[in-house]
This record gives structure tokens, C-alpha cells and sequence, in this order.
């Protein structure tokens, strides 16, 4: 085997070795900073969801139909 | 008359050399396929249209004083890939992928394509009158990542003469993604694993998504700071559209800024599209390599969902892994249509929108990699 | 008091020399113009404001370490007027031309403004005081050609030190076609001719559209490759627009891609306005021969219409083939307009775009020649 | 009369000559490929546009309504 | 193996200073506040970024090769902050300052925050460690004029290795406007001075508006040369707004082109933040100097309306002098706010935009003064 | 004193006085020109304004309901 064919072989065990690396300790820290996020600095965004959710019906409606409108609009005259 | 004659000697008729002509050949067929076929429209259509161009005899479009020679500096710069990649980062959404992190290792596994196929240039060179250099075998790996604006980026660094061939592979494989993926994913699953239902995926909060950006900027400070210009420019895309506060700028980026250089871009990619540097039995080498990167990248993904699945207690479809090249979003699209045939209630649409995006990072991890080993 | 002093001696009023006070004037008409006759103001503003600036005694905004400084590589290097060509393309509808493509002569007939006035530029050496090398006199013909970025881009090639006065004068001419073509289009022509009705063009469908800016281009590359980097841009806009596949390239091309550099190429156009190159007996030389080139390419259009209207069995008002200069749409209205008058129910408008836009490629195309003719 | 203008005079044939062959080779090239295409490649666009105009009308006095009220938006508040 | 080592030494970990460390916490720090506390988001985010980037270690993403170098050219030539400027005129309505001229002399008077911190920073040079030039001096002393690209156009002529450090310092205390104004506004009036309600403001005509900003750029020529860069691209952003004919190219200007522009800008001032600059006695000279700015403009103002008031019959709110530090439009919300708090009923928002965008063109004057006489 | 200091001082004397004198005769030429305007070519905008604003009502209307909507809309989906 060639010295070039040799360093290619090792620079794909060190090259995928850091490609894992990385992404596992993303893994880590992502559950790490979302756990701490989640508990401590919760979104008041998804904690009203739900209420949201029920009341938003009536401006819902609206928005679709203007959205709707729009749209016909930005397609045909774009 | 003597003005005839100089006129009929400055004409294109009497100039043509074989090489151009071809090329030109080659510059109608990418438009051909991004006008007909739909290939990458909003690059092949720049990067054919700049191969037409570049390759005018007479003119020199592509040389000194000439507007493509003048706008390759933005990808010698690096400048272009990392404009657009700034407008991608703000278009992506990392929602899913903070929503189920393990998904990532399979962004990673993907990146294997890239390195086999270095491996398999280098090969290559036991191939009498095929002569792959250590930067050249690295800059046509990148092209099984599946991505543009890297391919682009590492191959102006590594190897500028191979450019116009690795973007066009780069750029023509992943429109053909969905024509390369279904068949390993389904030589490599079985049709229980196929109809897997994944668990409906937690709300991620705006806190998370500005976080992440930074996060991920941080990691590759300390880590691989060669992946910095890549991975910085995404982050900041990225962080200006979740931030909220920017709106304006995060709209520009990823509209009237990402499109002045896709055309710019896509024009100087073609004027490397040169005959000298294309006509070689090396570019049937790079079409030939980016295909078994795709194709690794793939079953890599597939088989590392799989090895996962084993161990860990919530279900993992293994056909989402194949998304892990990247190509975002067609192989997340394709994950989740050859889902559907096994299931037609199961929608892994967003799930595979998770290792879809980590492949992105996967690849500009490999990249960072590559450049800093290889110099 | 010596700070005092220095002050004194850096004020406009201490430093201005006569020619830059009657510069600055020039600007000040440009914009009155611009503003209030409404001049085409896009590029009239810009140019206006770009003279007044270049002509501030002690600021320097036109030399090295200026704004307008750097905004002149634009134009040397050819980008903007090529990026604005771009833009037009993707606004050009060649459908009314390719409905009926007879009128592509229309357009090459109405360029022989472009050469009487080069002849006439030449000429012009036996009045003593004036001296045009034989590239002035070209770049001054192409003012004929009615079109800006054309204009623009032959005399940077050809003749860097006239371009402000070619500009201003191809833009105003542009803006005075309503004045300068319709007594000449009445003059040439019988009530009668004008009458004439012209036969309903057919619907052009999309694959003839995305053909024909390609099929341009091929023309031009066999025939004519000086051209091709004027032809090239304008059919890559133009494809990108017909295609329909990378709307937000077309639309970024003839938005705000053509906004930006036309703020810029104004400016930098504007700065070519000082004193020394503007304020010699040449200009006056210019805007005379600008004129004429108008007048006579109006009148080729309109005599080769009636010349055409002989050996044609499908009638052709002979109005349209004013609108052969180009200066589109200007042209077209201007032949639409003048053909009411003498028939409220005949709408030329459609069938005058025809050689309206064949006016561009043939202006494209005499530049071609001239820049490949004279070096 | 000078060199010149008697280069003048020849780069005056020759352009008009080259403008002229140029768009008449045009006029040509166009009426092949508009044939070819019209008989070969015909467009279902066109083909279907008469059978369209028919029915659109519902969708244009929508949409025309909403262009009505969009531009007069766009032209105050723009 | 030797692979991994040259990978260990290529990390971050491996190569971080102290200072590129700090740095970066900076940068963060910018970004929190950006984010968090909506301190000018849409410049302090691209900077904090910028600051990150720069201060990556290995990576020289602000060193040669790198894109925040390249970026960096937009600042050396003055581009980026003139293209800001020409847009910032465009969004500028002059028409409550044409309304009653008067309250342009509010906008003179804060300028005086300018020239105190210019002697301030001299001042320092009494410290032992401290050691400003002249030059120094002037680049900190224009924060006082409350605009970041004027304070980033000066800045990059005299100081460039201050320029990270004046431009936060600018931007911040423009955030904190809100924060530094009120107390100095109440501390110089009474409670009957800030009741005062003021006569409602005529309409001002469009020829009024377009006349304006030539006057302006006019009067700049004779008298103050070297500030008609800045005040020559701010009126024509605004001439472009008001005449009306060149909409889309306004629109360009204040949206996508600024926009652009800000995002390279920001980059590109963060690229200067780097260790050897910034971590020095000197940095917090600058922070203290550009608070003091802040408050004797704010003051000045005040006072300078309060003096007004003695020789006019027409009554003017104090409160509306501070505004003349320009910190457009924040300043006028806070004279508003005050106003409000002492007399709701009184809405000094339109009579305080007077005095604000007089401030922009007296920090531009002084600007002027400060390049013409410090070389 | 320094001579450094000197010269700040005398910049600070001739930079506040020119920012003055700028913006001081920046008020006697807004002074004049506007009273010109106003005299020699009022605006036929200003002129008529008074009488729009009682027709235009019907208008604002219309315009008032479509920018709502347009504005929810492009909040919501932007
Ligand atoms: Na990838
Ligand atoms: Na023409
Ligand atoms: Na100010």
C-alpha cells in the first residue's frame, strides 16, 4: 500500500472519529442546555399553547381566508 | 475588406476549438436538465449558463477583464459559499433535531461517503493515466456531503481546478437523490422496520433555538476551529432568524442576499467549466466517486439508524438515517415517501428533517476536518 | 486662528474653480430634468447627483480613497452595465417578436444611426478645434443605439474620458423620443399608411420563449462572440424569466439586483462628469451627432417598414418601424400613440414591442462589431 | 477625403452588413424552430388557455377584487 | 497518530489565549444584549458576532484570506457606512424640522457633546497609561454625535484600531438613550418648563422636501467640503425619497441594499474587536468619555432650548433640546415620554423629530470639521 | 496647558461654531426658500388636502379593514 493510500486511511478513522465526536457531545449538550432551559427559563410561548389554541379560532378563520386571497394573488399576478 | 477578414477572423466559426464546443454541449445539458428536468434549477441553470459563457472563443468572458473572471473572486474569497450558507443557516429550522438530539449520530454516520470516497480517489491512482492528489481525493470526498455551498468551499481551497466538476456532481446528485436512495434504502431494511411509527415530537421554545446556534459555534471553536468560516456563518444565518429581533436582516439573507450570489456564484462555478480542466478521464473518476459517496453517505445512515434502534428503548425508523446526508430537503422527502409506501399513516417527514439538518453540520465538520489536516 | 484659517482655506467657496461651479450646474439640470420633465429619472437622478458630487472642490469624492472612486470599477470592469442587461432581459417579453419575427428588421434597419453618426463623429474632424479618434466616433455612434447599458458599456471600452457625455446624452435622447420620432414618422409617411391595421399576433407559447434567448445566444457565439458578453447576460435574464423554474432569481435580477446597480452605475456614471473631459467643444459635438443618430435610425426604421410593406402580403404600418431604435417601451408608445391619431381604433403598441426589442439585440449586435472592428 | 473616413465608411457597410445578416439569420433560425416546436412540442398551456377563459371568471372577479384592495394598500402605505 | 496530533494542535482548546477568551465573552455579551435587552439589535448582533468570530483562534476568518478581512474593505473605503447613510436619509422625513426651522439651532447645541469628550479624552492623556492622539481624541469625541456611521466613518479615518470599541460604545449608549436622557432632562427643567405644549406643526409641501436636502448638500459644498461624503449620500438617499420619481430605487435603498450593507457592516466592525485593540486602560477611557458625550449633548440641548425660549414668543418645550443629540428616533421617544409624564396630553413626538434629525446632520458638520482639521 | 490641549480647545471653539454657523444659516435659507415655495409654487397636494380629507372617507375604510387583515397576515405568516 502507498504512503498517500495509508495517511487516506487514517485521515478517514481521525476524520470520522471527530465527525462522531462532535456530534455526540452536541448530543450532550443539547440535552444538557434544553433540561436546564426547559426547567429554568421556560418559554411563557409554549406554556400558553394550549390556551391559545381554543381561543384563536375566530382569528384563525380570518387570517385563512385573507391568506387564501393572497396567495390566489402572488400567484397569478407575481 | 481587410475589415471582412478580421471580422470573419474574430467570429466563433472560424475560433471554435473541439474542446469548447463539447463543453458548450455539456453547458446546454445542465440546462436541459435544470430547465426539464427540474435538477437543482436555481444552481445548474447559473453554473450551465456559466459553462456556455466561459467557453465562447474570442471573448473571454472568463479571463482577465472579463465579468466571470471578476466574479470568481467571490469564491476564491470564499466569499459566495459562505454568503449562501449564511442565507441557508437562516432558513434552517432546528426544531426537530433539538426535539430528538440522538438523531444526529445518524447526521454523523452519513458523512462516511465523504471519506470513503477520498479513500476510493486515491485508489483511483492505481488506475493508469488517473493522477488524484491527497487535496484533490479530499475535495472530491466533500462532494458525499451532499451539500453545495461546502463542496464549493472546500474544493476552491483544495483543488480550484476540479471546482466546475465537483459542483456540478455535488449539485447533480443531489437532485437525483431520489432516484439513488430508495433502492439501498429498501435492500437494506426490512419492511417491518420500514413501517416503524415514531413518537410525535416535542414543541421546541424559542429560548432552545437561539441557544443552539451559539452552542454549536462554541463546540466548534474549542474543537475544530478550521470549521469556524462555515459553521460561524451558519450559526449567525441561523441565530438571526430564531433571535427574532432582526427580522429584517434574517429576511434579507435569506431572500434578495442569497439570490444576488446564487446567480453570481452559480455563473463563476461555470466559468470553471473550462475544457482543459473538465475534458479528462479525472472527471469520469469524480462522476463515478460522487455517486458511491452518495451511496455510502446512504446505507451509512440506514445502518447506523438500525445499530441505534437496538439499543435504545423509543423507536427509531431506520429509513430516516438515509436523510442524514443532507441534501436538505429532498432526502428528508424521500424518507419520508418511501415510509409512506410501507405505511401509508406513518409521515417521517419531520423526523427525518432532524438527521437531515445534522448532516449539514456533519458535512461542515468533515470539511473542517479535511482542511485542517490536509494542507 | 491659524485652525480658523485652515478652515477657511478647505471651505467650497475659497476652493471652487469655474469649471466645477458649471459642472454642478449640469447636475442641477440633470435632476431638474430628472424630477420635474421626468427624464427617466431611474438613471437621470443618480448621474445628476453623481456630477454634483465628483465636482465638490477639496472632498475628492472621485478620486482614490472616494466612494465614486471605487464605484467607477463597476463600471470599468464591465459588471454593472452587464448586471443592469441582465435585469432588462428578465423584463424583456420577446413574445410579440417572436409572433411575428419579419419585424426583427425593423430593429436591425433602425441601427443605422448608430454608423451614420459614427461616420458623422468622423467627419466632424474638419471642423477645426475638434479631433475624434475613430474610437470616439464609435463610441459616440452607439448612442444611437438607444439603449443605456449598451452605450455605457462601448464607451468604457472604447472611450472612458467622453462616457459621461455618451450617457447623459443616449438617457436624454431616450427620454426626448416623443419629441424627436413623431414629426419624423409623420413626415416619412402617408395618413394613409398610418391607417393601416395590422393582423392579431398569435399566442407564443413558454418553449418558444425559453428556445429563443439560447438560440440568440448560439447566433451570436457562431456569428459574433464580441457580443456575446452584452447577448449573454440579456439571455440569461431573459431564460431565467421564461423558464419559470427559478422565479427568485428572475425576480431578484429585475428588482433589486437592477435597483442596486443602478444607484451605483449613476454615481459612477455621474462621476465621469468633470469639468475637464465635459466642458469641451466635443460635447456639444457629442449631443448634436446624439440627435442625429436618433433622427436617422428613426428614419431607417420607418423607410425599411415601407420598403418591407412592398414584398409583404400581410400589411405592416410602417409607425413600428420607428421603434426600432429601441428606448423600450418609449419607442413603441410613441409609434402606439402617433398611429391613434390618425386611428382611434388601431392599437400598434403589441405589434411596435416587436422591433422595440429587436432595436436591443441589434444595438447589442453593432456593438459587437464595433469593439471587434476597432482596438 | 482621410483614412479615416474611409475606414469609417467600410466599418459603416460592415456593420449594418453583420447587424443585418445577424437579425435576418434570426428572422430564419425563428421561423425553423417556431414550426418545429409548434408541430412537435406544442403547449398544453395553449392548448388549454381557450377552454380556461371559460371558466376562470370565478377565480378573476375574486382575484380582482383583492388586486383592487391590495394596490390600493400598497400605493398608500408603501 | 501524527494525524491526531496535528488535529489535537489544531483545536481551539489547544491554541486559545486570554485575550481572544475575553473577547469573545465580549461578543457574547454584545449578543445577549442585542437579543435579550434589544439594545440596536440590528447592528450590535452582527458586531457581537463579528467580535466572535474574529477571535477565533487558527481560523483567521479576520485575517488575510479570511471574509471578515474582505469585509473589512467596505469600511476602509468608506463604502458601507456612506450606503447606511444614503439609506438613513431615504427613511428621513424632514418635513417636521421644515415645519419650524428653528429647532435646528437644538441640533447644533448637542453637538457640543462632541467637541467636550474630544478635550475630555486629551484630558486623559494626564493619566499615566492613557495615551490618546489627537486623532484618538476626535474619532472617541464624535460617539457625542449619537450616529453610528458617522462615528464609524470618522472612526475608520483617523482611529481604525479604535473603531471596535467607539462603534460599541456609539451603539450602546444609543440603546441607552432611554436610560441616560430622562434624569439630565429633568435635573435642567421645571415642572412648568416640561408642561409646555407647543402649536401644532404646519404641513410642509413636497417641493419643500425636495428642494431641502439640495440646499443642505449646497450649503456643504461652500462651506464644509470634507463632510459632503456623509451629507452628500444622506441627501441623496433622501432626495431619492422625497421627489418621488425613483421610488423603487428608494424602496432598494432602505430596505434590501441597507440591509445587506448593515449585516457586512457589522461583521466587519466586530472584525475589530480584537484582543490587542480592545483589552486596554484605553477601552474604558473611551466607555467613560462616550457616557459623558452623551450627557453634555443631552444637556446642551436642553439648555440651548431653555435660552431659546427667553428670545422667542413662540413657546418651545425644553425636553425637545435633548433630542438634538440625534439617536434617531429613540431620543424623540424619550422627549415624548418625559413630556407625557409631566402633562399627558402633550405629544411632543413630532416637534421633537425636528431637533432629532437636526442632530444628524450637526453630528455630520462636526464630522466635517473634525476630518478637515485633524490630519 | 499642553499644546496638545490647545489645540482641542481651539477645535472645540471652531467646530461648535461651525456647527452653528452651518445650522444657523441652514434656518435663514429653510427661512427664505420656504416662503418662496409657499408663495411662488404652493403645492396644489397641500392646497386641496383640506377637501380630500372629507371625501376620503369611504376610502380610508376600505383601506383601514385590508391593511388589518394584511397586517395580521403578514405577522403571522412573514
Ligand atoms: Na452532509
Ligand atoms: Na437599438
Ligand atoms: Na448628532
Amino acid at each position: 500500500m502507498t504512503e498517500q493510500m495509508s495517511s487516506g486511511i487514517e485521515i478517514m478513522f481521525v476524520g470520522m472519529g471527530t465527525v462522531f465526536l462532535f456530534l455526540a457531545m452536541l448530543v450532550v449538550t443539547i440535552n444538557i442546555l434544553s433540561s436546564l432551559i426547559q426547567r429554568y427559563f421556560p418559554d411563557a410561548h409554549l406554556l400558553s399553547a394550549a390556551a391559545r389554541e381554543v381561543t384563536g379560532d375566530t382569528d384563525k378563520s380570518i387570517i385563512a381566508a385573507i391568506t387564501g386571497a393572497v396567495h390566489q394573488y402572488r400567484n397569478k399576478y407575481k | 475588406m481587410e475589415n471582412l477578414l478580421s471580422l470573419w477572423q474574430s467570429t466563433g466559426l472560424y475560433n471554435f476549438t473541439g474542446g469548447q464546443a463539447f463543453m458548450m454541449v455539456i453547458g446546454f445539458v445542465l440546462l436541459f436538465l435544470a430547465i426539464k428536468k427540474g435538477f437543482e434549477p436555481l444552481l445548474l441553470l447559473p453554473i450551465g449558463f456559466g459553462a456556455i459563457l466561459s467557453n465562447i472563443p474570442v471573448a473571454g468572458i472568463a479571463e482577465e477583464g472579463g465579468i466571470l473572471y471578476y466574479l470568481y473572486f467571490g469564491i476564491k474569497t470564499g466569499i459566495f459559499p459562505l454568503l449562501i450558507f449564511m442565507g441557508v443557516g437562516a432558513m434552517t429550522d432546528f426544531g426537530p433535531m433539538l426535539a430528538n438530539p440522538k438523531t444526529l449520530l445518524l447526521g454523523a454516520a452519513a458523512q462516511f461517503g465523504i471519506f470513503a470516497s477520498l479513500l476510493g480517489a486515491l485508489a483511483l491512482n492505481f488506475v493508469p493515466g488517473l493522477e488524484f492528489t491527497l487535496k484533490d481525493a479530499a475535495a472530491i470526498g466533500i462532494i458525499g456531503g451532499a451539500d453545495g455551498p461546502t463542496a464549493i468551499y472546500v474544493a476552491s481551497k483544495l483543488s480550484p481546478d476540479l471546482l466546475g466538476a465537483i459542483a456540478v456532481a455535488a449539485y447533480s446528485y443531489m437532485a437525483l437523490v431520489p432516484l439513488i436512495q430508495p433502492p439501498i434504502m429498501r435492500a437494506l431494511t426490512t419492511e417491518d422496520e420500514r413501517k416503524i411509527e415514531m413518537q410525535q415530537l416535542r414543541r421546541v421554545g424559542k429560548t432552545e433555538k437561539i441557544v443552539f446556534p451559539l452552542m454549536l459555534l462554541f463546540l466548534s471553536i474549542l474543537l475544530l476551529p478550521s470549521a469556524t468560516p462555515l459553521i460561524g456563518m451558519f450559526a449567525l444565518g441561523n441565530l438571526m432568524n430564531a433571535c427574532g429581533v432582526v427580522d429584517r436582516l434574517s429576511q434579507t439573507a435569506q431572500n434578495e442576499l442569497i439570490n444576488i450570489v446564487t446567480i453570481f456564484l452559480g455563473l463563476a462555478v461555470g466559468s470553471k467549466l473550462s475544457a482543459d480542466a473538465f475534458l479528462q478521464f479525472k472527471t469520469l473518476g469524480i462522476l463515478a466517486l460522487g455517486a458511491i459517496a452518495f451511496a455510502i453517505g446512504t446505507a451509512a445512515g440506514v445502518i447506523m439508524a438500525k445499530i441505534m434502534n437496538k439499543f435504545s428503548s423509543i423507536p427509531i425508523n431506520p429509513l430516516i438515517g438515509a436523510a442524514g446526508v443532507s441534501a436538505v430537503p429532498m432526502a428528508a422527502r424521500v424518507a419520508n415517501k418511501v415510509g409512506l409506501e410501507s405505511n401509508p399513516h406513518n409521515f417521517l417527514l419531520m423526523h427525518a428533517m432532524g438527521p437531515n439538518v445534522a448532516g449539514v453540520i456533519g458535512s461542515a465538520v468533515a470539511a473542517g476536518v479535511l482542511l485542517s489536516l490536509i494542507k
